[in-house]
């Protein structure tokens, strides 16, 4: 029975306690990025101001696997004015781009079906990386590997359940079995089409053969920085590799031109001669 | 457990953390060749994790009182973990990013748990026993509110006047006390600062 | 209003969210800034910063005229009945509308008020119950005043409603739209909403935090709020009441238990030789006759008992239980007369205990001048606040205004041990008081606080033992026994730890005699034989060996076994009003405490018959109630406390058993809110010719300059405030870089429209200046921040969150650096909330 | 707010160099193999240039993938799991498969290139040159060959097949670009390697030097075509540094001038030699086009 998350941000309100919360459960220092070092104090300086509403977490990292994100929309005259909030994560795709990609079986899923790095199996090559559509996947320059959103792995499979989930205090983000979370968010969903939310929409019901930490947007999934047409690379696997393949017998073609027809014509000068 | 402060954290602490935390084990590189440990994650179960005594506690930050647990590595005596206490009516397990923090405020590189101490005219802090330290300020609360006691003072009556009443108290010495503090502490701080008739005990509810 | 919950109390607003998602309430958000809160809410009203009185008042004035306050007889029942409407007031009392913005009794100076004129009409006293005086009791009853007039049908021009009505008339929404700039339409969804979710089948709340406390206005912006909640019959019912929103783990427990000047725990009032506190006997009639018809006749108890706490054994009938012997206090000793007596150097010696005055004081440079002017100092915290480095590298240091080498102040910085290493409770928002447990040892040389005052008392009265000095009998008299048993020791490294729960026993109160704790205060005695340090915590301790802070069972409503909510477990205070006069609900869905006319009330007549009738909470809510006082019961003549107060007089804590509309007493600055504008603001006063509160205190001292009103070089207006990834001055946030890389540096929130004007660009840093100082800041342009058209002037605001210093991990400029000291007359609480100031693009250096 | 898919952050100098020098290995070991698996003996020297230097090249290029490693001691992951010793092999991940193909190309190459020194009597071993003489020659050159196609084009599908824009954009010709782009670099190695043999004046070298054209005329093609594709996601080609070696470096430098001077060389035979240090710098350039053109893809799709 896989097991995810359904993010419903028309009650996120951009606290960040998810962001903590899973630092906290999973020990991730703060990013590196984020800090210069003061030596003549000893301590780390936060410089990560983005000027970008309140998101100064900016992407996803080995170290940030959550991140809230903030859109502000505001007419002019401040007659529409909304703040939007998602809480952004893994969404443990059901056909992982990461997984696909990974040459060594470091990504793996469990059978709760969240898409799990072994850390003492990867090897850095980072093809992963680039493979996965959200941005969610990132190396670390410390330890040289990958990583992302575990989905708490020890603690689904010690019957608890996500530290974000857990610490959000709207209920913003729910953990339990999709099946139910995706219940719950089709009434969800009925309930703020009725209060005259025409716009809002599930996202991740068919993403990626489904994904199982999905979305409920007030706007649409691209607002909130969310590819909308989500290709899963390997889909392209097949026509990219017969395409190639036609390219190599282009080639194989070009020399059977190039040295049989040429040089047998020039075998037969020879031997003419 | 982490020194989450560290600017770079070295290659085998942040493994530590995150290998020896998430999935518990870490693996020699060539240790597995043999036996198939590969459904290590791919198996219910049997992932370690983070387990201890558990002690009920509230969050330190805002008024609002969301439940905590602490949980303490019965080995070692250490703080593991922080979070949200799902029984408590008013956060039913939930936290803000700061209460989520709290393990941050306890295990922390930056914190000082030393008494330091900045002579008059210095320019750098020394480290003090703490034993000295309480007895070099009892002096020195001692020696200021004797030379700044007032049993008594002229205060303006009706009339336009003056009239001497008893006040009891010194306005040399004052306190301003923070409001994350125990219930406990303002009692026995007040009690105290009255006794000696400290008049300026202030606190972060007024600020 | 006055509250950003989303973003100050995040787990709190669950709770509003959970009624919007799940029961359709409607959320309102009146804030000058669109913040994370308006972002949730139905309805968001921007509202100019300090015209907060002007939106109530105007609401209140809607409301009186509606059709539906007026037609459905909840309102009228429950307004007549639990408030002073329909109270008559002196008729020499002059309201602003006669006197343009001022009350009657202001002093020749203008500098405060005497509120003779706001009092009551009242009958003749009545005839004493008692002749003799031996006790202070006796003494009460003997000073019992004549019951207020009334004219319940609410005709007489005297009374409290007519004159409110009045006062309020000119509180239109043509006057919101002016003065607050929000459009009227605006302002009438906000009071239609309130008053339709308001009556017997709903309840509204009003919550605020600081947003409404930080304001020369603050305490009467709450009052308004008071009086418009007791108007929709809102108090005292679920669902319903002005929830503060406190901003610190046990500030509420501070407050109760006051490490505050003015006050004693359990809200008495300090002894104070600018009142008539000769004796304890004067002390308590001074302070206890304007209460006696309250549940405050008890007075003399709760304080003979506190005394009995600090001084034991040594508090005597005959020494009047050690008062003489107490400090009386000789005017305002609050945070702000503090640091100007500290730059006078009138105070030597300084405790700073999880205080970081050096960020979070107003007139922060003030503040940290007058750090270098004390002999010593002590911090007590878990990093090297600012506070405690103020004399390495603060920015007075880095410009040489301060010299590290000609600092004399001797600092002490001795590490504090945090909530998982020691044993107590805190008080939350709610009242409710919760223990937490001790995890572990504090590492190394940090201890608790307790342990710090409790061990500093120990050294103290060693070093006072042999003192025969009248001065010093406090100290050596001071009953100090909280030597914790080896029990609670036992497992831990640290074995001189105070014990918290015999703390928390003395502050629950016992029996003199035998040590017993005291169930419920109505056991405390006048007569020295009951110790209590807060009366209002009695009943934590029910008995021996139990803490009620420690119960922890919790369920879907009230949950009146987590936890203990003073008084007596009574989570909503006044209670009874969520019934009707007659006992009975209001509503089937709003029942809380009603009365049962059945069930048993366990008293008997004297007869001997049982006598039925009580009241009952079948939530296990406490009932703020006499249990078995019937509805109908008419309150003695003479009578004391409960006796005099009748079975519908729902507000126990009042002299009259109502909610007050109008304040006879108890507030320096006139008996209803009124509107004046900030004392920083670019705009005149557009309702009254007074301009600001005429009482409001102010400190005209160097270092503490004002902008005057409309200041051409300061035209923008400044609110400070916090954000959800920071805790106050930072030293409990800025050092957890999983905190500082959430919110890293100090911003400023500009609306684009400003932006545009002063050439500044999102991301970029910009100067903040006032006359007290100057902040650089990276400028935030957003449309969340929007400009207001005031009297045909555009009137800009800027906002900026005062977490940072130069301490931590996350670093910034001291915001406090530009506020100044001014207060509210009442509470001495500094109007941070708005203030002018200028702002420019560019660094602090890079002057253009 | 535009998603962003990560950038993965290889490094030009390792990962690009790799692609490149991998491009040239395979390149020169098929040519060499179709050389004369069509030609015959006459292009003998053509193969056995190529087999000559695929091998030495395809050598280069580990320590270069595994230098890219966040954990480069793990390399051996790729091809047996972690846990267990079981060979891995992921069908789905280009990177998988791609280097079982080089470790076989590796082999095969390592096997073309032994039977080269055998059969030119480089190696004295008599006996275990009987032995080895014994091995079908073609057919591990064959499978060394599509090793090779493999090794050449997998790392241009590797590109393709993920979701950064313009690698993701461009899909499916970055493959057979590279292919193209290894056999005309490939060729220009061989080339300059039997140049540097002095082995120019061989019969087959007319038909060689079509193939060469023919290369260059089908990258030519490709790159258009993936120019094309790339569409609006072209920007970071078509600005700064990056465009000047992709635009100058490998469509001018690398395909049109060398493409030019191939007409022109072969029709004046007799001249030929006089030519021979024009055509010399031409496989240099072509050489270098080549290169830039695994950067410039490389970089342009690791660029914010």
């Amino acid at each position: 029975m896989p097991k995810g998350m359904f993010v419903d941000t028309s009650i996120c309100t951009g606290c960040k306690a998810c962001q903590v919360a899973c630092k906290e459960w999973n020990a991730l220092p703060h990013e590196p990025g984020h800090f210069r070092y003061n030596p003549v104090e000893k301590r780390p300086i936060a410089v990560n101001f983005t000027g970008n509403s309140y998101d100064n977490t900016g992407a996803m990292s080995a170290t940030d696997w959550r991140q809230v994100r903030f859109i502000e929309q505001f007419s002019e005259d401040r007659s529409r004015a909304r703040w939007l909030f998602s809480s952004d994560s893994c969404k443990h795709c059901n056909d992982a781009g990461c997984l696909n990609a990974c040459p060594t079986g470091a990504i793996v899923r469990t059978d709760l079906g969240n898409v799990f790095i072994r850390q003492d199996v990867c090897i850095g090559c980072k093809y992963c990386i680039p493979s996965c559509p959200f941005g969610v996947i990132s190396l670390s320059e410390v330890t040289g590997t990958v990583y992302k959103c575990t989905l708490c792995n020890d603690r689904i499979h010690n019957g608890l359940g996500t530290a974000c989930a857990k610490a959000c205090p709207t209920g913003s983000i729910s953990f339990g079995e999709v099946a139910e979370l995706r219940n719950a968010a089709d009434k969800r969903l009925a309930q703020l089409k009725g209060l005259g939310y025409g716009e809002a929409n599930i996202y991740g019901y068919k993403e990626a053969g489904g994904l199982n930490v999905f979305y409920l947007f007030l706007d649409r999934p691209q607002v909130y920085g969310q590819p909308e047409a989500v290709v899963v690379p390997q889909q392209r696997l097949p026509v990219s590799s017969a395409v190639t393949i036609a390219g190599a017998l282009a080639l194989g073609g070009a020399a059977l031109v190039s040295f049989r027809e040429r040089g047998s014509r020039e075998n037969d000068e020879e031997v003419k001669k | 457990m982490p020194d989450s402060t560290e600017v770079n954290p070295s290659r085998r602490t942040f493994l530590k953390r995150t290998v020896g935390v998430v999935s518990g084990t870490v693996f020699a590189e060539l240790a597995g060749f043999g036996v198939d440990l590969g459904a290590l994650a791919a198996k219910a179960g049997d992932v370690p994790i983070k387990r201890g005594k558990e002690v009920a506690s509230i969050c330190p930050y805002c008024a609002v009182g969301c439940g905590q647990i602490v949980t303490v590595d019965t080995a070692t005596g250490k703080i593991l973990d922080i979070q949200g206490n799902p029984d408590s009516p008013i956060s039913q397990g939930t936290l803000c990013p700061k209460g989520a923090a709290t393990y941050q405020l306890a295990v922390n590189p930056l914190r000082w748990t030393k008494v330091k101490y900045r002579a008059p005219l210095s320019d750098r802090w020394e480290e003090k026993p703490l034993d000295w330290a309480m007895e070099r300020i009892a002096q020195l609360a001692k020696k200021t509110r004797d030379a700044n006691f007032n049993e008594f003072q002229e205060m303006p009556d009706a009339k336009g006047g003056t009239v001497r009443k008893r006040v009891m108290n010194t306005y040399a010495i004052a306190s301003l006390g923070g409001a994350t503090m125990d219930n406990e502490w303002n009692y026995v701080h007040q009690k105290l600062m009255h006794a000696l008739g400290v008049v300026y005990v202030e606190n972060q509810a007024r600020i | 209003m006055g509250s950003n919950m989303a973003e100050c109390h995040p787990v709190a607003f669950r709770w509003p969210l959970k009624a919007k998602t799940e029961h359709g309430a409607v959320l309102m958000h009146v804030d000058p800034r669109f913040t994370r809160t308006s972002a949730l809410c139905d309805i968001h009203a921007a509202i100019r910063a300090g015209t907060d009185i002007v939106f109530l008042g105007a609401i209140i004035n809607h409301v009186i005229h509606s059709e539906r306050w007026n037609t459905d007889p909840f309102f009228r029942e429950y307004v007549v009945n639990y408030t002073n409407a329909a109270t008559l007031i002196a008729p020499d009392f002059k309201d602003t509308e006669d006197l343009d913005g001022l009350y009657s009794g202001l002093s020749p100076d203008g500098k405060s008020y005497s509120n003779a004129t706001w009092a009551y009409q009242r009958e003749k006293p009545p005839v004493p119950a008692t002749k003799e005086a031996k006790t202070f009791t006796d003494l009460l009853l003997q000073r019992i005043p004549g019951r207020p007039k009334t004219d319940p049908m609410l005709r007489n021009p005297r009374t409290v409603f007519r004159i409110l009505e009045r006062h309020y008339s000119r509180y239109t929404p043509e006057t919101v739209e002016k003065i607050c700039g929000c459009p009227k339409e605006k302002f009438l969804k906000v009071a239609e909403s309130l008053l339709n979710n308001s009556g017997p089948e709903r309840t509204s709340n009003i919550t605020y935090a600081v947003g409404w406390t930080q304001h020369t206005v603050g305490v009467q912006i709450i009052r308004t709020a008071a009086v418009l909640q007791s108007l929709l019959g809102n108090i005292g019912r679920p669902g319903g009441g002005v929830l503060a929103l406190r901003g610190h783990a046990s500030i509420q427990g501070s407050t109760d238990i006051a490490t505050l000047y003015h006050s004693l725990p359990g809200y008495l009032n300090m002894p104070d030789a600018r009142k008539a506190h000769e004796s304890l006997k004067d002390y308590i009639l001074t302070e206890a006759v304007p209460l006696s018809t309250s549940y405050w006749g008890n007075y003399p108890k709760f304080a003979v008992s506190y005394f009995k706490a600090q001084f034991g054994d040594a508090a005597t009938r005959e020494n009047d239980y050690g008062y003489d012997y107490h400090p009386k206090i000789t005017g305002d000793h609050s945070v702000m007369p503090m640091v100007i007596d500290m730059m006078a150097g009138k105070i030597k010696g300084f405790l700073v205990m999880g205080q970081n005055p050096a960020v979070g004081g107003q007139n922060a440079r003030l503040q940290r001048k007058a750090l270098a002017k004390l002999d010593w100092m002590v911090v007590r915290d878990f990093f090297e606040t600012e506070t405690a480095a103020f004399w390495r590298n603060s920015p007075e240091i880095r410009s040489g205004e301060l010299k590290t080498s000609e600092i004399k102040t001797e600092v002490f910085f001795l590490p504090a041990a945090v909530v998982p290493e020691m044993e107590g409770t805190f008080t939350n928002t709610q009242r409710l008081i919760q223990a937490h447990d001790k995890a572990v040892d504090p590492p190394g040389d940090a201890r608790s606080d307790s342990w710090f005052s409790f061990l500093l008392g120990k050294r103290l009265k060693e070093l006072y033992k042999d003192s025969t000095n009248d001065r010093d009998w406090a100290i050596r008299n001071l009953l100090w026994n909280y030597e914790p048993d080896p029990a609670e020791a036992a497992a831990w490294r640290i074995k001189d730890e105070p014990s918290a729960y015999k703390l928390l026993k003395e502050i629950n109160g016992y029996t003199w005699e035998d040590g017993k704790p005291l169930p419920t205060f109505a056991n405390l005695k006048e007569d020295g034989s009951t110790a209590c340090g807060a009366w209002i915590y009695t009943g934590v301790i029910p008995e021996e060996g139990k803490n009620r802070g420690k119960s922890r069972k919790g369920d879907e409503w009230i949950s009146p076994n987590w936890g203990f909510a003073w008084p007596a477990n009574r989570h909503i205070m006044y209670n009874r009003a969520s019934s009707d006069p007659s006992g009975k609900p209001w509503s089937e869905k709003k029942k809380l405490v009603y009365w049962d006319p059945e069930a048993d009330s366990g008293t008997k007549d004297p007869a001997g018959k049982p006598v039925p009738g009580k009241w009952v909470a079948p939530s296990g809510e406490g009932i703020d109630f006499q249990p078995t006082k019937a509805p109908g019961f008419r309150g003695k003549e003479n009578g004391l406390g409960f006796d005099w107060l009748g079975g519908a007089d729902a507000f126990i804590m009042r002299p009259d058993g109502k909610a007050w509309l109008f304040a006879p007493a108890g507030l320096v600055d006139g008996p209803l809110p009124a509107h004046y504008e900030p004392y920083e603001s670019p705009v005149k006063n557009l309702l009254y010719r007074q301009q600001s509160n005429p009482v409001a205190k102010v400190w005209n001292v160097e270092g503490n300059p004002y902008h005057k009103v409309a200041d051409p070089s300061y035209p923008i207006v400044l609110s400070t405030y916090r954000l959800t990834e920071h805790h106050g001055s930072g030293s409990m946030s800025r050092w957890l870089p999983w905190l500082a890389e959430l919110m890293p540096e100090l911003f400023c929130e500009i609306s684009p429209e400003l932006a545009a004007e002063r050439g500044i660009r999102n991301g970029e840093h910009v100067t903040i200046r006032t006359a007290r100082g100057e902040v650089e800041a990276r400028a935030l342009v957003t449309r969340r921040m929007r400009p207001f058209l005031i009297d045909g002037k555009m009137i800009h605001e800027i906002g900026l969150p005062w977490h940072w210093g130069w301490q931590g991990t996350a670093q910034g400029d001291v915001v406090n650096n530009l506020s100044s000291l001014v207060g509210d007359p009442n509470v001495s609480i500094h109007e941070g909330k708005v203030f002018t100031c200028d702002i420019r693009a560019g660094k602090k250096g890079g002057r253009a | 707010m535009n998603p962003e898919v990560h950038i993965p952050g290889w490094e030009w100098y390792y990962v690009a160099t790799y692609f490149f020098i991998g491009g040239v290995a395979a390149g020169a070991y098929f040519i060499g193999t179709l050389a004369e698996l069509f030609g015959g003996e006459r292009h003998r020297e053509i193969s056995s240039t190529g087999f000559y230097i695929a091998f030495p090249l395809i050598l280069l290029t580990p320590p270069l993938l595994i230098a890219d490693l966040g954990r480069p001691e793990r390399f051996w992951h790729l091809f047996f799991r972690a846990k267990g010793g079981f060979p891995f092999l992921n069908f789905q991940s280009p990177l998988s498969v791609g280097s079982w193909a080089l470790l076989l190309f590796g082999a095969m190459a390592f096997l073309s290139f032994l039977d080269n020194l055998v059969s030119e009597g480089k190696l004295q071993s008599a006996h275990f040159a009987k032995a080895y003489s014994r091995i079908p020659r073609k057919w591990y050159a064959v499978v060394g060959s599509i090793a090779g196609f493999f090794v050449a084009g997998y790392t241009g599908v590797l590109l393709n097949v993920t979701a950064r824009p313009i690698w993701a954009a461009t899909d499916p010709l970055v493959g057979a670009l590279f292919i193209a782009s290894g056999a005309s670099t490939g060729a220009a190695a061989i080339y300059l390697a039997m140049s540097w043999r002095k082995k120019l004046a061989y019969p087959g070298l007319p038909g060689f030097e079509r193939f060469e054209s023919l290369s260059k005329i089908i990258e030519l093609i490709l790159v258009v075509g993936v120019v094309v594709l790339a569409g609006r996601y072209a920007a970071p080609l078509m600005r700064g540094t990056i465009a000047v070696m992709f635009w100058g470096g490998t469509v001018l430098l690398g395909i049109l001038i060398p493409l030019a001077a191939g007409w022109y060389i072969p029709r004046s035979a007799e001249r030929r030699t006089s030519l021979a240090n024009l055509a010399t710098v031409m496989a240099i350039l072509v050489l270098l086009g080549g290169a830039l053109l695994r950067i410039t893809l490389l970089q342009a799709g690791q660029v914010q």
